[in-house]
């Protein structure tokens, strides 16, 4: 069982992906739920950049929208509720050369997964991370979740939320080495797959909130928000997300804003009036974890024995 | 009481030859005791000697000084053969103030007889508090019937540096050398070693005191003892069992040690800290367990071989993740250094109590492979088997060692590593076409996993019941068969073990089973009985889960079998319980409930290992009470 | 095949006299096919009829129409005495097209012979796909064996209403209450209750499709049956476990449930949720399950009385602080609504997979209190007991209840609270001077405990090894004490408990050992061999940790001693395993090392719970086995 | 062994208190140690405050500075590593009544408590929370703790933790709920009592990061922070913590800011050229969750055993 090359390197074939590459089961969703969109929007992007989906890894936790690896036909890992993050971060130590989604769920991210999320935005790995954020528990039937709205009525808190919602956003701007952090919704394919696209490129943990419809258990919520798209500010700059016209035709409510102003970042994260979709924040200076985890992966196999030895060295007598 | 300064020794003291000789250093913490048992320990396994080194170490990390709770040092135990445990009470200790002393008083580490070498100075202090303190114990310790020879310590150390705290220790090191005839020019190669960074002059102006210990000695000390050595012929190391551990994860192939610090296992990754990243690998310090454990499974999915190590209140939190490393198959060596328990327990000190929990901790069936090595050499070896296993039976694999193991050194062969360990599980050709990520093989459970980046392997890992493509499957037939692969795999392994060697005759009156760092000293027990016509053997598991083949085979050419552990049980006489509801030793549970004979147990938590003397003396009790109830 | 509409039934249609009957009505997800399931179960309880109902529920939120995924719905099983499982396959099923009656075949819901009310609508359907599989089904149907009626469901619905897919449920429960002779009126009250918010047009309306299923059925169709019932006496309440869970804590005087979701436990959380703020309490729904148990720790600490509920995953997640309650004693009553595993598993299945982790999950020692309740009535009995026995026992106790309880609606008698149930475990008088924190007794190992607030109780919980002052200790007796302390507990309850009373002969060939929720259907299979006089009995086990006494003399009674349960176990006759390394079902390892009886054992992990039907196979393949290898 | 006194009412006693009565057993920890100077001003402040011993409760998790509780003469709970949180969250639901001080270290509060840590700022109920930041695991014997400064020498990155230090007052800043953020430093006696007795009268979760020296592990790291008080910089503002002349005398480096000033705290917390100190920010509007888990505390058991009553009639058929 043991293998016979050390390397993982790949010989070039020539491939040419269509969408259909990176289908898998069909999506199990409730139909209407944002999940889709963002499950063709990332089998886009994939197509876009003629990802191998062999060399593609969706990592999540458990939840609706974890159900997300499934329905790609790539690599993925199903794993525990809110633990995906250092499954994904495992993965990525000394893997270089794979493609890493993090598919995660409010529940899943800002509950039960706190401490590692926190620590997963400051460790800074390459990856692109999609945090479905529906405002509510799905797979379990509508409890509260962080991000559930004050007041709104759940299984849990039948006479509404006693608490105000965390703010994904601000937590992670006060997180040391937080290099990306955008928002976006997924009714809106455009800026979606722009948010995609650039979250994709950046060097390291590249974390997009994406406000995701659960029609099922929440549609007042959603339909306020979908109805009135001046509700969404849109973020523009150079160094931010693209926008398009058809983007802007719909996304009115405009502001400039540079994602390297962090203070700025922070105003507009805590906003609760409007919801800004682009890019909040972007550190192209934060250190990277996985750097510095992949030392060593180019030694050979006898460069490891005669270190090894040089180890039993230290105890012999 | 002998004055020992004042009593000029003969020129020529003539050496006792002895079989073992059990050495004690102990100060307040920070006075470097620990540093000189280890290089007597080390120069002693350089001579060819059998040779155990344990620390003493104090619960907080700057106690008061002359406390009991501040004694740190060391225990050496040599023989002429290979010693395998910290035996019974002391033969001589070095101590630096009586109140450390104290404290290995407390633990019974002394007896009638033996040879104390005790700092003088005190009884000059300053404080007369201090004064009153030391003359009282000298009488205590003349009642308790030791022998006790005062040593200028300070003053003779004053004599060539001028603060004695950071050089008394290499003086009675010098001391001790003269008095067991150790080779001192080999403590220049060790303290070579322990102060390459600081310098040539460090190291001189140390082995000057450890000559000027020396000479001292030699003038004024009338004690010579001889523990005949034969100079090895193959290379040894000196390393305690989480070096052996560390060590072997390397020979192993293991590259990512994924960890958060507890003790004691700890050590364990402060070592592969710096030793990893020479040897083509990193430590990572995860947030929590949780995630350590979780950071490790990515890897493992990812074709990359990791560990990760912990003790009892981690071991708890990685309980969910470990379950989904079941369910999902994913390789995995876990090593659990176990410490006293339940929750925060006694966190420096050694207990047996993690077996039941290796095997049954997780909700649902959870079989994985659960090891524990019996001797140093196993600690090393065992992680390059448990490695092995883990990718071949796709599964994770607990190895459990324990604090004993963690902080007794040994000398052991040293191990000679080959390329082929260390290779990946996989290369990255092609899957094979048409096999499912789970292609349970009907007899044997086994499947080949494929591994991100293989073209053809797909898969979406999951911890929902799957079937065979790994889709999640709700039907109760699939979920059958997925729970009888992965137990099917325990079953073969278990076809390809061997029974276990019994040690001593291979029937009788008694066998004592026994598992992890207890092998040397419950041996050493047996042996003593034997020695004396009881018809006692004992057999140890290295595998619990699955178990070794044959053991009923074993048990039925005893009269009785009994475990012996470092875990609670209802003791056998307990008022307060009976048949119906003793709680029993865990390994002793296990075998019951596997093989329906009746074990019985002895098993205590004293924090401390089981010396061998204390096994021996309830051994020989439980042989009487067999023989009255049972004739 | 009788197209039912198309059959005029005769004017008096004699009623066939039943002792059971099993009723199943599926639907597509959202068509209400629950809903009257459960009005049809409370109806019959009303009328005095012993009933059982189970939600069928699929695996997603939204499944597709049309699919076997989608099948949701309810099975109902009457009697004319008590009902305590769900019974074998249906005598009639309602469904709302043919797919999701598949979904009921597939997993095997149905035999020869069974009743089948099948909307006719699809015969015409536009799609012709569906006409087609419509057709298709009907010949398979035919070809199998059922009794298939054909109903216009919606059409007959679309007379009183516009939108079916509100309404064709209510005339489907009239047409069922037709058939087996149900007071309509009686629905009109369960209405109400469900419908109290909405009004009473919602109401009207509803009793207008009801009626109008129950006067088609009248004239259209000849099916009769009559499941004799007396009216109660005693009031009695319709609940299913996990809501007796809930009623059972309120009434044990349980302020606080800290608890995070997780399927199939938060139900007893969501109407504790809506009940407690009434009753005077709360739930809090923590950030995870570590935190939901630490809050309640925390508040037990305070001297308030919690409760956390979970399943499998959460309580792998609650297993350090589990430990924690153990070692510093904190009262805290854990409910496990235990599901499929291991890892996330069959989140929505029956599994008794989690006994030996409740046992044995914690590193260390961690003797514990284990309870699981057998009916309905124990779910809520149990509560109360286990919050008595926290307190009194100063401990942890785990209710292991699962997914079978936690959707089976039963009817039971009312239960009648007391205010002392209620009462708070201490005044806030001041402690008795002189007494320790930790005061064991040493014969029993009980202690009281102080609350802060009381004056004179201080003292500082510790996780650590103690001693009876809560001070941390390191020396080994002191470790030793404790832990006896804590053990002497169990064994001290274990006096208390009263041998369990075996079901049937108390002698014989065959013993049956179970535990938890398969009871029902255990008892039901040994009464139906018993009738065929097979000598075979029951026995119920209701603590785990400590063990009911007296089990190795009722044991020695029969010839031969099994267990039957809900988890995996390696076949007696699988191929891969043998006598060494045969994996065995958890109550049936338990029982083994305790009793040292050869305890063989029937176990499978279906997710679904055992019919009785399906244990009386097995255990009469067993009987069989047994004669052949044994005489 | 079940009470008779339905409520928690104590008769009012004259007593008075010393500083005698606080302490408990003799502290352990190295000599120098920061911990010593805090538990002297904790007992101080339970004097100067007359609190009553037995209706104090001071939470812990695991570490160095966990043992706080043991040198306490209150009633104390000396928990799991990580978990002090959820336990004095635990404590406090249903007993307003009693004072409570949760003490927890680095490791403790930021690495493996992160989620509770956070979920706790959410949830503000009202106690005093005392981080004792040492920078580094003291009680494990050195191994990097997230607040570890980059490049610094630790037994589990002897090359140097790889990654700059996760900053606690960032981090919490970005939190719903966040009510109050003082920090100080454990060797400038008047500043920590007056932050002390600050969050204390705090109504809410009143956190307090405290630099403390760790002579042991981290000699030179805090010998340059105390040596030079002008790495300091000392907040003031009515709404902030009072200051002395004795206070101001050595903390010459000085700013007004109004801890109410959301984005200016932002501004403050995140500066790494000093150590601000003082109160960072404070909102008197949070809500408050115990307030919320209080609710029906007051039912006499008559009213509990009718309202239970009327739940089963809701089952009754
Ligand atoms: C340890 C553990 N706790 C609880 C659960 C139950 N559970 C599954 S998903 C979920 C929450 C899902 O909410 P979210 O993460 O927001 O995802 P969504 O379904 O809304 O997409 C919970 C509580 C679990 N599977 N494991
Ligand atoms: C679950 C668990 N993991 C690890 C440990 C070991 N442990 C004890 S204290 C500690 C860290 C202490 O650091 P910190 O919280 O900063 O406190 P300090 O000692 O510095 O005051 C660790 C890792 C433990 N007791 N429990
Ligand atoms: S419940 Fe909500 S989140 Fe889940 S699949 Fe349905 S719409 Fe989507
Ligand atoms: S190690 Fe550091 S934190 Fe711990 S007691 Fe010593 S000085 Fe204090
Ligand atoms: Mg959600
Ligand atoms: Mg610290």
């Amino acid at each position: 069982m043991y293998g016979l090359k050390q390397d993982w390197a790949l010989e070039p074939r020539l491939r040419h992906f269509v969408i259909e590459d990176y289908q898998g089961l069909t999506a199990r969703w409730c139909p209407g739920c944002g999940d889709h969109s963002v499950l063709g929007a990332v089998q886009r992007l994939c197509r876009d950049l003629q990802l191998a989906p062999e060399k593609t890894v969706v990592v999540s936790g458990i939840g609706c929208s974890s159900r997300f690896p499934h329905y790609m036909n790539t690599y993925g890992f199903h794993g525990l509720h809110g633990r995906a993050m250092p499954v994904a971060c495992g993965v990525r130590a000394r893997r270089p050369d794979l493609n890493i989604f993090t598919v995660t769920g409010d529940g899943d991210c800002c509950a039960i997964g706190t401490a590692h999320w926190i620590h997963a935005v400051r460790y800074n790995m390459k990856m692109t991370v999609l945090l479905l954020d529906n405002n509510i528990y799905g797979l379990t039937k509508m409890q509260t979740s962080p991000t559930t709205g004050r007041g709104q009525f759940s299984n849990t808190h039948p006479g509404g939320a006693p608490l105000s919602p965390l703010n994904p956003l601000s937590v992670m701007l006060g997180i040391t080495n937080c290099s990306f952090v955008a928002q976006t919704v997924d009714w809106n394919p455009g800026h979606l797959m722009a948010t995609l696209r650039k979250a994709f490129d950046h060097d390291g943990f590249a974390f997009v909130r994406i406000r995701q419809r659960c029609p099922h258990y929440m549609p007042k919520v959603w339909d306020e928000l979908i109805k009135d798209p001046s509700k969404l500010l849109l973020l523009q700059h150079p160094e931010g997300i693209p926008t398009d016209d058809a983007v802007e035709r719909v996304l009115s409510n405009r502001v400039e804003h540079d994602p390297t102003d962090y203070l700025r970042a922070h105003e507009l994260a805590a906003r609760d009036d409007v919801v800004p979709v682009g890019l909040i924040y972007k550190n192209p200076n934060a250190e990277r974890y996985d750097l510095y985890a992949q030392k060593g992966l180019e030694m050979s196999p006898e460069e490891r024995v005669a270190a090894i030895n040089r180890e039993l060295d230290r105890f012999t007598v | 009481m002998k004055e020992a300064g004042a009593t000029p020794a003969s020129d020529v003291v003539v050496p006792v030859d002895v079989k073992q000789h059990i050495v004690e250093f102990v100060s307040d913490s920070g006075e470097g005791a620990q540093t000189v048992g280890q290089i007597f320990g080390a120069v002693s396994a350089k001579m060819g000697n059998g040779a155990w080194t344990v620390e003493i170490i104090p619960a907080e990390v700057e106690p008061p000084r002359r406390s009991r709770a501040g004694a740190s040092g060391n225990r050496i135990r040599i023989g002429r053969s290979e010693i395998r445990n910290a035996g019974d009470a002391a033969d001589l200790v070095v101590a630096f103030n009586e109140q450390v002393l104290y404290s290995r008083i407390d633990v019974g580490a002394l007896r009638e007889g033996t040879i104390i070498l005790l700092e003088s100075k005190w009884a000059t202090d300053p404080r007369q508090s201090v004064r009153q303190e030391f003359a009282a114990a000298l009488e205590d310790f003349e009642q308790r019937k030791y022998q006790v020879y005062q040593l200028p310590l300070e003053a003779e150390t004053l004599k060539l540096i001028s603060d004695p705290r950071r050089g008394k220790n290499m003086w009675a090191l010098g001391v001790v050398c003269a008095i067991y005839g150790r080779d001192i020019e080999k403590i220049r190669g060790e303290l070579a070693k322990k102060f390459a960074r600081k310098g040539e002059a460090l190291i001189e102006s140390n082995m000057a005191l450890v000559r000027a210990g020396h000479s001292w000695a030699e003038e004024n000390l009338p004690l010579r003892f001889q523990v005949i050595s034969e100079p090895r012929e193959k290379p040894m190391i000196v390393v305690n069992g989480n070096q052996a551990v560390a060590l072997g994860a390397m020979a192993a192939g293991i590259e990512v040690c994924s960890m958060y610090p507890i003790t004691p296992a700890t050590s364990v990754s402060h070592y592969l800290a710096a030793a990893l990243p020479r040897v083509g690998g990193f430590v990572h310090q995860a947030e929590d367990e949780i995630s350590a454990i979780g950071f490790a499974i990515g890897c493992s999915y990812a074709g990359k071989t990791p560990m990760t190590v912990t003790s009892g209140p981690g071991m708890a939190l990685k309980t969910e993740f470990l379950a989904l490393a079941v369910m999902a198959e994913v390789p995995l060596v876990i090593v659990n250094v176990q410490r006293g328990g339940p929750s925060t327990g006694l966190p420096t000190r050694v207990e047996q109590g993690d077996l039941l929990s290796a095997l049954f901790g997780e909700p649902g069936d959870a079989p994985k492979i659960v090891m524990a090595p019996s001797t140093h050499e196993e600690c090393f070896d065992f992680m390059v088997t448990a490695r092995k296993l883990a990718e071949t039976f796709r599964t994770p694999v607990i190895v459990l060692t324990d604090a004993n193991f963690a902080t007794g050194q040994q000398p052991i062969p040293r191990p000679v590593v080959t390329e082929d360990w260390l290779a990946p599980p996989f290369d990255q050709s092609d899957w094979v076409d048409g096999v499912a990520p789970y292609d349970w093989d009907p007899v044997t459970g086994l499947s080949a996993r494929p591994i991100p980046g293989q073209l053809g392997g797909k898969y979406v890992l999951t911890g929902l019941a799957h079937d065979e493509q790994s889709h999640v499957a709700y039907e109760s037939e699939t979920n059958q068969r997925g729970m009888e692969a992965r137990s099917k795999k325990l079953a073969t392994l278990q076809r390809s073990l061997k029974p276990p060697t019994v040690h001593g005759e291979q029937e009788g009156e008694l066998l004592v089973v026994g598992w992890g760092s207890t092998r040397g000293a419950i041996e050493e027990a047996v042996d003593r009985l034997r020695e004396e016509g009881h018809k006692v053997s004992s057999v140890f598991l290295r595998f619990l889960s699955p178990m070794e083949p044959g053991l009923r085979q074993i048990f039925a050419r005893f009269r009785k079998v009994m475990t012996v552990e470092i875990n609670y049980s209802d003791d056998l006489e307990a008022a307060h319980t009976n048949e119906d509801s003793r709680r029993y030793a865990q390994l002793a549970w296990l075998l019951r409930a596997q093989t329906l004979v009746d074990v019985d147990c002895w098993s205590r938590v004293p924090g401390i290992p089981l010396a061998p003397g204390v096994i021996e003396r309830e051994l020989r009790h439980r042989l009487e009470l067999y023989a009255q109830t049972e004739r």
